[in-house]
């Protein structure tokens, strides 16, 4: 089996040198091709290993090299394969294969093609360590790398300033999250001895509850930063600048469930420590419906879904708090197919659009673009978790875990997203697809994407639709490694009576989304309408202010403080007072060189001067000897 | 009213002050000079005299020897302030102050 | 051979040099890569022939100088000084060979070569005395190369830098004297040998004064805040070749001999200003990252940034455990490779443009791909991307600290995010966004001759990164001897708990969290 | 009637007059020589004057064996005093003069070396030196000391130029008034104790219990006068810039060095024991002066732009620096002293005379003094060897390890640290620091800096000799290789100084 | 009573004289002023014994040294008035009599220690010369021998310093210059 952790782990690797070797040179087709097939080859050894692992074989651990060791410390380059990590692998694996055979068409005509795929893989080989790792410091290493790759691709356009100030961006928000990370990766080690999972976890349960809660809160922060969730949350909608493909690779499917991957890892931890759990699924409640509310006005088709990531991973961090964690993962599963799929869809609309972004300028695409338009439409159905697709069977599941763990309100917020959800889903679709062809006004002349595109593109909607299916072998299979919990509403009463109602109500919000905007007299808007001056509107518009709080309150006084450290202090003050000694020095020279006045007059009376000085030290000297006993006395008098 | 050794030394370094005078107001070198054999022989009488008190002739042999030295040193300062006056013609010493600092 | 090779590596370069005056003006290049080259091979055989498993001192060298003031001729190398003597050896080589066209190359390359005799012999000296003398020394030279190569404000640059030096190692000398007259006090000999001195045990108070005394030599070396302001005038006005040499070597002197004298002398004295100096260092890293962010000079950038890593070698080094000391070892040779490949990426930049200026540039990337490629590469490992060099360092300094202070080590953190954002900075502004300037429409991408140097240094920052083992494993022994020094030299009650004792293993400290916030 | 004295000349111990007698007869061989044959060329004087100090060196080393023998000895009526110090000293002002004098042989003519009573006189200066250290009679002190002024004045006129007559009188005059306040000094001694050798005079003083002292503070105060002027303490430096810059390179470096040991030693002798009797006073006021004297003349020498007078400025300072070791008073200081002082002797002639072989007889129109500073801009480039000389002088002044004057350096300071002068350790350790900005100064014009126009490094050997270089030559390797002497010098001297009770 | 009078009276005249020399502005009263003070001082010799040293003192310096000032004197023409500009007077003045003050101050009270053993005692018996004689040649006969030396020196010095020779220089000559000279000596001598 080792053999295929191996080529699972590194033909990704391979690939990216590979296409590296060529980063200088034009475009060359096959390098797309070759990456293509090593991903798939990693994909294949993944099945294999996922196959292995269902047979309930034994969990795959090994141990490649040491990486560090001092002192204590020792971590090496550990491996394991597990029912976790090898979902997550097949998830991986599957997205990106899907998505570089994807690429190969929509990178088409850029000129950094090779470039493209080199980091393309790249990421997956940093996604493939993330997940793969058997310490925390391996995890580290995918985590920075994947955020290093998704620098890189966020900024693949990089003679666009928006798109390399986004990667720059999201790069250093990672940062921000990636230190509470490294303090929780500290206490792990400092306190357990170890960063090896199954050492740490082991010694945990004996640690005191301060510290675990620490650690607890510091890990949660690096995967805040990861998974996006508020206050960190601004970089992903604004990552969208990246190609397409990555979006859909690293900004939906992968690299933002890596905190929930995260928190599912470290499930043992979270079990000791149910009231950060609780913190976490509040947040990952409020995360959901605060994207989603962004989502119901945005005019950027790939914002919209990228902030449907974000409530999606708001749904996974509800379940994972909770302790379902194996819930949080199966719907990580599902949203990767379904999502990515969404993306991919808007890729070849953008391609058709001529990277038009604004549903309003589009419309009635259905026509043109009939494959796309049925894919999209069956990925948002997935999406808004309608019988008996995928999404239903992992998002209604986590408001049921929600509705059985008691936390009605986390329900109540949860199931009113789900509404939402279904609605800007299918505003989006019924704006694209629907009504007039707006896209005439702009002389644009849509065509569908390359055929092997859609091909390429069909196993994810294979999966989208079906992937509820697999749950009950899924549950078997990972209920070895994360705590297994059923979560059924036995009351059989209630429990119809909130699935089909929550079925029903996402529906009406479908009809309403439809209605609203399917017919034909929708116009781009031009600021006008009364809804668009609706502060509310505003507010949601623009993201709540916050990315103009950022800036305001953060960016600008970070800026100006460091050229103020820099003009004043280090200048002015620092080193102005180093010179300043040196000119002290320098000045009483000058000042003082006149005593050599060359007269010697003036030379004679000096020397008479210093001996009168001396002179008269000696006769107060003298003087005080001689009357000693009486100047005791008297300063004795004095007091001294 | 007994003359004591307290007077001699008293007195000489009266002398050796009214030199100092001397050598500090005095910009003619020549006259300079005389300030300093003025130094010299106000030292020299201090030394007879404790000499005397002490009835031991070390003090003589030292006042004897600081009058060699005053005489040599009249020779080469004379020497000098010949030089000088060749080449500038006074010997006044505000005017020799060239280098300074 | 082997039993003087330190000697042999000590003085080869400076006979070299000195052999170099006979050679003609346009030949002399190919002999100083050629006597570089020979160095580093000797460093490398030195290498291979170190022990890494003894802790102790290796290819010791005895021979007396004064033994009627106990000052003798002692060499030496440990886990910790071997590598920094092999990067010296490795970048004079570099930069001798990466030299572009200078007036009077001649005497550059002999200063060169003297350079280097000093930078090693400060390494391996094993003696105060000695070790101060090349420490001295070192200055000549430096002041020579950024003095008549420099930019327009090299004279003041340079007597600044040597002034500064000189002032603060004078009075570290005065300490050193201190140390030799208590040890000959407690003993009736004279003795400067260190390894002579790390068997003294002195009172605390002895302890803080002396202390204060290196420290002052010490800091203004490394440079720590407040004492850094020589560092942006020497980097901004030196050559390439300078500041290579500066970042990469001479700093490290300072850090090395914290760890060389401060820490084993003065255990107690460590463990009580401990804190002061981590406060120091947090602010060296925050304060020069941001300082670093306002400039406008991309050369000023990456020096004010060594400086925002000398931060944390410090940090590393005050952890007085075995991980933050390797990691803060391990961190002076990353940064010395990482910050050289910068300098000298800046100069590659420098040569064809003659500015420095980040406003004078953008778009790089498009005409200069290879360049940008490479540049991003060190950028990202002076950012401490994991699998490069730098992160290892840093995070096992970091670690190491965290043991001692929750709190100052969160701040310390900070470095991973402000240094992300004036590298990320400075790299948009040059290499991003669409090339404005007519002049870099068409610069040429980076030659072989540039490519010699940055390729190895390249290599190195991966290798390393990934497989940091061969380096570390040296170190972590010579460090484990010294820290397990340090604890049966201390005295007080804090130290002794402070500094682990390594031959009962240390006991995982359950401290309670609330300290940390 | 005064019954006759016999005395037998074993007592006398004449031999202890050899080192003083042999330049005499030297000297006076010279003026016979001149009188049957005058115009004779000076290189036969240099010779006949290295010649005799020669034999000066050798007695000297005789001298020394038998001091290691039979430790101090008295002579001739117990005037001269020959011990440790004195041979110490002796050494070391005779073997600097044995530097100096082929400095006469220099490229141009110069009026001084066309005398041959130049070199009578600085044989009798050296002779002067020679009895003023070889004695605790503070007559003979007196008298060595004017003979060797005297001298010494006149060889500074010699040079016959308006600086140098001006610097002779002043240096005269001022010398004449130090020499009034010596005589005072030791008067008040004298009605102290009624002797005027040092030992009765501590002896005495110790037996009163320094009943006096008033008295003895007067005492001290004039001799601390006249000392100060010829060590150059800072108030009473004052002669020396000018001096050195009015009389010509090679004998300003000779200043520098051999009045001083001699006056040094004759302080040792006189201030340690009054210091060790616990005069707080003394304690004090010297501990002044030292500080003084090394911050004041190493500020002045800063700002100073010609080279010459900055090291003028910067020989004060070391004699300030010096002088700490007679404030401490260890026997590791006073060794500290004789060894500082070899090497500083090595370092200090070896500047002069790089000076000296770059003497031009008329000045270029950009230059304003003999050696400005921007003379030697750009040196590197035109006289490379002659730069790198030049600035390893500079280095080894400035206290850069491992040339010479660093190790006197190091072991002076490591003497006040011993001894508890923390804070005196200091100061010194930053006073070099101060000094180091002036030294570089003169590095970095002859390093940094563009060459002035038209100068094409000729200039910078426009007086050499064969006799200069190989001079310059034996200094440079002097200084550079000074960590090889250092430990055998050190234990002579401490040896030396140990046995001599100080 | 008598050695006071006289005391007074030479102190009296000695410190007249000695001002006058300091302080006029006539060169020849110096000269005079100094000769006259030079022997009333060796009048306190006599006063106290030291015959040898009075007749040296005057022999000395009112034969000898007076001889050469007026020499000088006359060769520096400096009979007629010297006109000094001063500067700060307050200085000179304050100085010494500071100084003056602090001295007196201090010497005007005996010496407690007055148990002085004199190492070369006075022999009654002979003569102060004889005295002076004996000690001069057995211990202080090498100072003795020495200020021989010194004399020496000076003369030399005056000599040289003096001389015709010092009227031009060599040093401010150029080097040819040096050689045209040398070869105009080298005629003289042959013819």
């Amino acid at each position: 089996m080792e053999k295929y952790l191996y080529i699972a782990l590194f033909a990704p690797l391979v690939s990216s040198l590979f296409g590296a070797l060529f980063t200088a040179t034009p475009k060359k087709q096959f390098v797309g091709i070759i990456a293509s097939l090593l991903i798939f080859l990693a994909f294949l050894s993944s099945t294999v290993l996922l196959v292995h692992i269902l047979n309930g074989g034994e969990v795959v651990h090994v141990e490649m090299m040491t990486w560090m060791a001092t002192g204590d410390l020792y971590i090496p380059f550990g491996f394991v394969v597990d029912q976790v990590s090898v979902t997550m692998m097949m998830v991986v694996t599957l997205v990106s294969t899907v998505v570089h055979i994807y690429s190969i068409g929509y990178m088409d005509h850029d000129a950094g093609f090779n470039r493209f795929f080199s980091w393309l893989s790249a990421f997956v080989f940093s996604m493939m360590v993330l997940v793969m790792s058997d310490n925390f410091a391996g995890l580290f290493i995918g985590w920075e790398g994947v955020g290093l790759c998704s620098w890189g691709l966020i900024g693949f356009w990089f003679h666009k300033e928006v798109a390399t100030w986004a990667a720059n961006e999201a790069f250093i928000m990672n940062r921000i999250a990636d230190l509470g990370m490294l303090i929780g990766i500290f206490l792990v080690y400092w306190n357990t001895g170890t960063l090896q999972y199954d050492g740490a976890f082991a010694a945990m349960p004996s640690l005191d509850t301060a510290t675990l809660t620490w650690i607890g809160i510091f890990l949660f922060i690096g995967a805040m930063g990861k998974s996006a969730q508020f206050p960190l949350h601004t970089w992903l909608a604004d990552a969208m600048e990246g190609p397409t493909p990555v979006s859909a690779l690293i900004h939906a499917a992968t690299m933002v469930t890596a905190g929930v991957y995260l928190v599912v890892r470290s499930n043992e931890l979270y079990d000791l420590i149910p009231n950060v759990g609780l913190f976490i699924a509040s947040l990952g409640a409020f995360v959901a419906m605060f994207a989603a509310s962004m989502a119901l006005v945005n005019r950027d088709m790939k914002r919209i879904i990228a902030y449907s990531t974000l409530s999606q991973l708001g749904y996974m961090f509800v379940a994972a708090g909770l302790g379902a964690y194996w819930v949080a993962l199966f719907h990580l599963m599902a949203h990767a197919f379904f999502k990515a799929l969404l993306f991919l869809g808007a890729g070849n609309v953008m391609h058709a659009m001529h990277d038009e972004l604004d549903p309003f300028k589009m419309g009635g695409l259905k026509k043109p673009m009939k494959w796309t338009f049925i894919m999209m439409t069956l990925a948002s159905v997935a999406l808004a978790g309608i019988y008996p697709f995928a999404g239903f069977f992992s998002k209604d599941l986590i408001l049921e875990v929600a509705f059985v763990e008691n936390h009605y309100i986390i329900y109540t917020v949860l199931l009113l997203t789900a509404g939402l959800t279904a609605f800007y889903s299918f505003r989006l679709i019924a704006l694209i697809f629907h009504g007039e062809e707006r896209y005439k006004l702009f002389g644009i002349d849509p065509h569908e994407a390359y055929k092997f595109m859609l091909v390429g593109m069909s196993p994810l909607l294979l999966l989208a639709i079906i992937a509820g299916s697999f749950k009950l072998s899924y549950f078997e299979m990972v209920t070895n490694v994360l705590p297994e919990l059923e979560y059924h509403i036995h009351h059989p009463v209630i429990f119809w009576t909130i699935t089909i109602g929550t079925q029903l109500f996402v529906i009406a919000a479908i009809i309403f989304a439809y209605k609203k905007y399917a017919n034909a007299n929708i116009k781009v808007p031009d600021g006008t309408s009364a809804m668009e001056n609706s502060i509310a509107y505003k507010v949601l518009k623009n993201q709540y202010y916050i990315p103009y709080a950022y800036e305001e309150y953060i960016v600008k006084p970070y800026r100006e403080l460091s050229t103020v450290f820099w003009q004043h202090v280090d200048l002015k003050i620092v080193d102005a007072t180093v010179d300043g000694i040196a000119n002290i020095v320098y000045s009483t020279g000058e000042k003082t060189r006149d005593m050599q006045s060359g007269n010697l007059s003036t030379m004679l009376r000096w020397m008479v001067a210093g001996t009168v000085g001396l002179l008269s030290l000696a006769v107060v000297f003298g003087l005080a000897v001689r009357h000693s006993d009486e100047i005791v006395t008297i300063l004795s008098g004095l007091g001294v | 009213m007994e003359i004591g050794l307290n007077h001699y030394l008293v007195l000489s370094t009266i002398l050796f002050t009214i030199g100092l005078v001397g050598v500090m107001r005095r910009k003619n070198l020549l006259l300079l000079f005389f300030a300093t054999e003025i130094l010299l022989n106000s030292v020299n009488i201090a030394f007879a005299a404790i000499s005397h008190y002490y009835g031991d002739l070390t003090g003589q042999m030292f006042a004897f020897f600081v009058i060699a030295i005053a005489a040599s040193e009249v020779a080469v300062g004379l020497g000098l302030l010949i030089v000088w006056f060749k080449r500038h013609g006074n010997i006044n010493l505000d005017t020799m102050s060239s280098m300074r600092g | 051979m082997l039993d003087h090779i330190l000697s042999v590596l000590i003085f080869f370069p400076a006979l070299a040099a000195v052999f170099g005056f006979m050679i003609q003006k346009e030949s002399i290049r190919a002999y100083g890569i050629i006597v570089a080259l020979i160095e580093f091979i000797l460093s490398l055989w030195l290498w291979f022939a170190f022990d890494s498993n003894v802790s102790g001192m290796q290819f010791m060298e005895q021979l007396p100088i004064v033994p009627s003031f106990g000052i003798n001729y002692i060499l030496g190398v440990d886990g910790v000084s071997l590598f920094i003597i092999i990067l010296a050896a490795f970048f004079t080589m570099i930069g001798i060979a990466s030299l572009t066209e200078t007036p009077n190359e001649k005497n550059m390359i002999i200063t060169l070569l003297f350079l280097q005799m000093t930078m090693i012999g400060v390494f391996a000296a094993l003696d105060g005395i000695v070790f101060y003398i090349f420490w001295e020394l070192s200055l000549v030279p430096m002041l020579y190369l950024i003095g008549a190569w420099g930019g327009p404000l090299r004279v003041y640059a340079s007597v600044k830098f040597f002034l500064y030096t000189f002032a603060g190692s004078l009075v570290m000398l005065v300490g050193m004297l201190f140390m030799a007259y208590f040890f000959y006090q407690a003993t009736g000999v004279w003795s400067f040998a260190i390894l002579d001195w790390y068997r003294l045990i002195l009172p605390e108070n002895f302890q803080l004064w002396l202390f204060a005394a290196f420290f002052i030599g010490f800091a203004i070396k490394v440079p720590m805040f407040p004492f850094h302001t020589w560092l942006p005038y020497a980097h901004g006005q030196a050559p390439t070749i300078g500041s290579v040499i500066l970042a990469a070597i001479l700093l490290k002197m300072g850090t090395y001999a914290f760890i060389r004298f401060s820490l084993p002398l003065f255990p107690d004295a460590s463990v009580y200003f401990m804190y002061p100096v981590a406060i120091l260092a947090i602010i060296m890293i925050i304060y020069t990252a941001m300082v670093a962010y306002a400039q406008k000079d991309i050369k000023q950038v990456v020096a004010y940034s060594s400086v925002s890593h000398m931060g944390v070698i410090i940090l590393g080094t005050f952890a007085m455990n075995v991980e933050g000391i390797t990691g803060s070892v391990f961190l002076m040779i990353a940064h010395g490779v990482v910050s050289g490949a910068l300098f000298l990426l800046v100069g590659v930049i420098y040569d064809r443009r003659h500015t420095k200026m980040m406003d004078q540039f953008g778009g790089i990337a498009h005409v200069m791909p290879r360049y940008a490629t490479i540049f991003g590469i060190m950028m990202m490992a002076s950012v401490g991307m994991p699998l490069t060099i730098n992160f290892v360092g840093e995070f096992l300094s970091l670690l190491g600290f965290y043991q001692q202070s929750h709190t100052l080590t969160i701040l310390a953190g900070i470095a991973i995010i402000v240094g992300a954002i004036y590298m990320l900075a400075a790299y948009k502004k040059m290499f991003f966004g669409t090339v404005t300037i007519e002049e870099n429409k068409n610069l040429p991408d980076v030659n072989k001759r540039e490519l010699v140097a940055l390729i190895p240094l390249t290599i190195i920052t991966i290798w390393l990164g990934v497989y940091p083992k061969p380096v570390l494993e040296p170190i972590n022994n010579s460090v484990e001897s010294i820290v397990q020094l340090m604890h049966n030299k201390a005295t007080t009650e804090e130290a002794k708990e402070r500094i682990p004792n390594l031959l009962e293993g240390v006991e995982i400290s359950r401290t309670p969290m609330q300290e940390a916030n | 009637m005064l019954e006759p004295v016999n005395v037998s000349l074993e007592s006398l111990n004449l031999m202890t007059l050899a080192p003083m007698l042999i330049p005499i007869i030297g000297a006076l061989l010279i003026l016979v020589i001149d009188i049957f044959k005058s115009n004779l060329d000076k290189t036969l004087y240099v010779m006949l004057s290295l010649l005799f100090l020669l034999m000066d060196f050798g007695s000297l080393v005789d001298a020394s064996g038998i001091f290691v023998q039979d430790g101090t000895i008295m002579g001739v009526f117990d005037v001269m005093l020959i011990d440790g110090l004195a041979i110490l000293s002796q050494f070391i002002i005779v073997g600097a003069s044995m530097l100096f004098i082929p400095l006469a042989l220099s490229h141009d003519r110069f009026h001084e070396f066309s005398y041959p009573e130049f070199f009578a006189l600085f044989l009798f200066m050296i002779s002067g030196f020679q009895f003023m250290v070889a004695t605790d009679n503070l007559i003979l002190v007196f008298v060595g000391l004017e003979t060797s002024s005297l001298a010494l004045y006149t060889l500074i006129a010699m040079h016959n130029r308006d600086k140098s007559f001006e610097a002779a009188i002043k240096y005269f005059t001022m010398g004449a008034l130090a020499a009034g306040f010596y005589s005072f000094g030791a008067m008040v001694f004298y009605a102290l104790t009624g002797s005027v050798e040092i030992n009765q005079i501590a002896t005495v003083l110790a037996a009163n219990g320094y009943a006096d002292i008033g008295y003895v503070l007067v005492a001290v105060t004039f001799m601390l006068a006249s000392f100060g002027f010829k060590l150059s303490i800072v108030p009473f430096h004052i002669w020396a810039p000018d001096v050195y810059e009015g009389s010509s390179s090679a004998m300003a470096g000779y200043m520098s060095i051999v009045p001083k040991i001699a006056a040094f030693v004759v302080a040792m002798r006189l201030f340690e024991f009054l210091i060790h009797s616990g005069i707080i006073w003394l304690e004090v006021v010297l501990y002044i002066f030292v500080v003084v004297t090394m911050t004041a003349a190493n500020i002045w020498a800063l700002v100073q732009s010609d080279v010459k007078r900055m090291l003028a400025y910067s020989s004060i300072s070391h004699a300030g620096f010096v002088m700490a070791a007679i404030l401490i008073g260890t026997t590791q200081s006073n060794s500290a002293l004789f060894l500082y002082w070899i090497l500083f002797s090595f370092t200090n002639l070896g500047s002069f005379s790089m000076l000296w072989m770059s003497r031009q007889k008329h000045l270029p129109v950009h230059q304003t003094s003999d050696h400005s500073y921007d003379k030697f801009a750009g040196m590197i480039k035109t006289a490379p060897v002659a730069a790198v000389i030049m600035a390893l002088f500079m280095l080894s002044l400035a206290g850069l390890p491992p040339f010479a004057l660093f190790w006197g350096k190091l072991y002076m300071i490591s003497s006040a640290v011993t001894s508890g002068y923390t804070i005196l350790a200091l100061v010194m350790a930053l006073n070099s620091a101060i000094a180091g900005y002036y030294y570089i100064k003169l590095v970095v014009y002859m390093f940094m800096k563009e060459p002035v126009l038209g100068n094409d490094g000729h200039v910078y050997v426009s007086n050499a000799t064969l006799a200069l270089k190989s001079i310059i030559g034996f200094a440079a390797i002097g200084t550079i290789f000074a960590f090889v002497a250092v430990n055998p010098l050190l234990e002579f001297i401490t040896a030396f100084v140990y046995n001599s009770g100080y | 009573m008598f050695e006071a009078i006289a005391f007074y009276l030479f102190a009296f005249l000695t410190i007249a004289m000695f001002y006058i020399t300091v302080t006029t502005s006539q060169a020849l009263y110096a000269l005079t002023a100094l000769a006259a003070g030079m022997i009333f001082i060796s009048a306190f010799f006599f006063i106290l014994g030291a015959d040898f040293l009075g007749a040296v003192q005057i022999i000395v310096y009112t034969g000898a040294v007076m001889a050469i000032y007026a020499f000088g004197m006359m060769f520096f023409d400096t009979t007629r008035d010297v006109k000094e500009k001063q500067g700060n007077k307050f200085i000179i003045v304050g100085l010494s009599t500071f100084a003056a003050i602090l001295v007196v101050l201090i010497f005007a009270v005996p010496m407690i220690s007055t148990n002085m053993t004199a190492f070369y005692p006075v022999v009654e018996a002979a003569g102060n010369t004889q005295n002076v004689g004996m000690v001069l040649f057995t211990k202080y006969l090498i100072p003795f021998e020495v200020a021989a030396v010194m004399l020496l020196v000076a003369m030399v010095a005056g000599i040289v310093l003096a001389g015709k020779k010092m009227d031009l220089s060599l040093t401010l000559m150029s080097g040819d210059e040096v050689e045209e000279m040398k070869k105009n000596q080298d005629k003289r001598i042959i013819s």
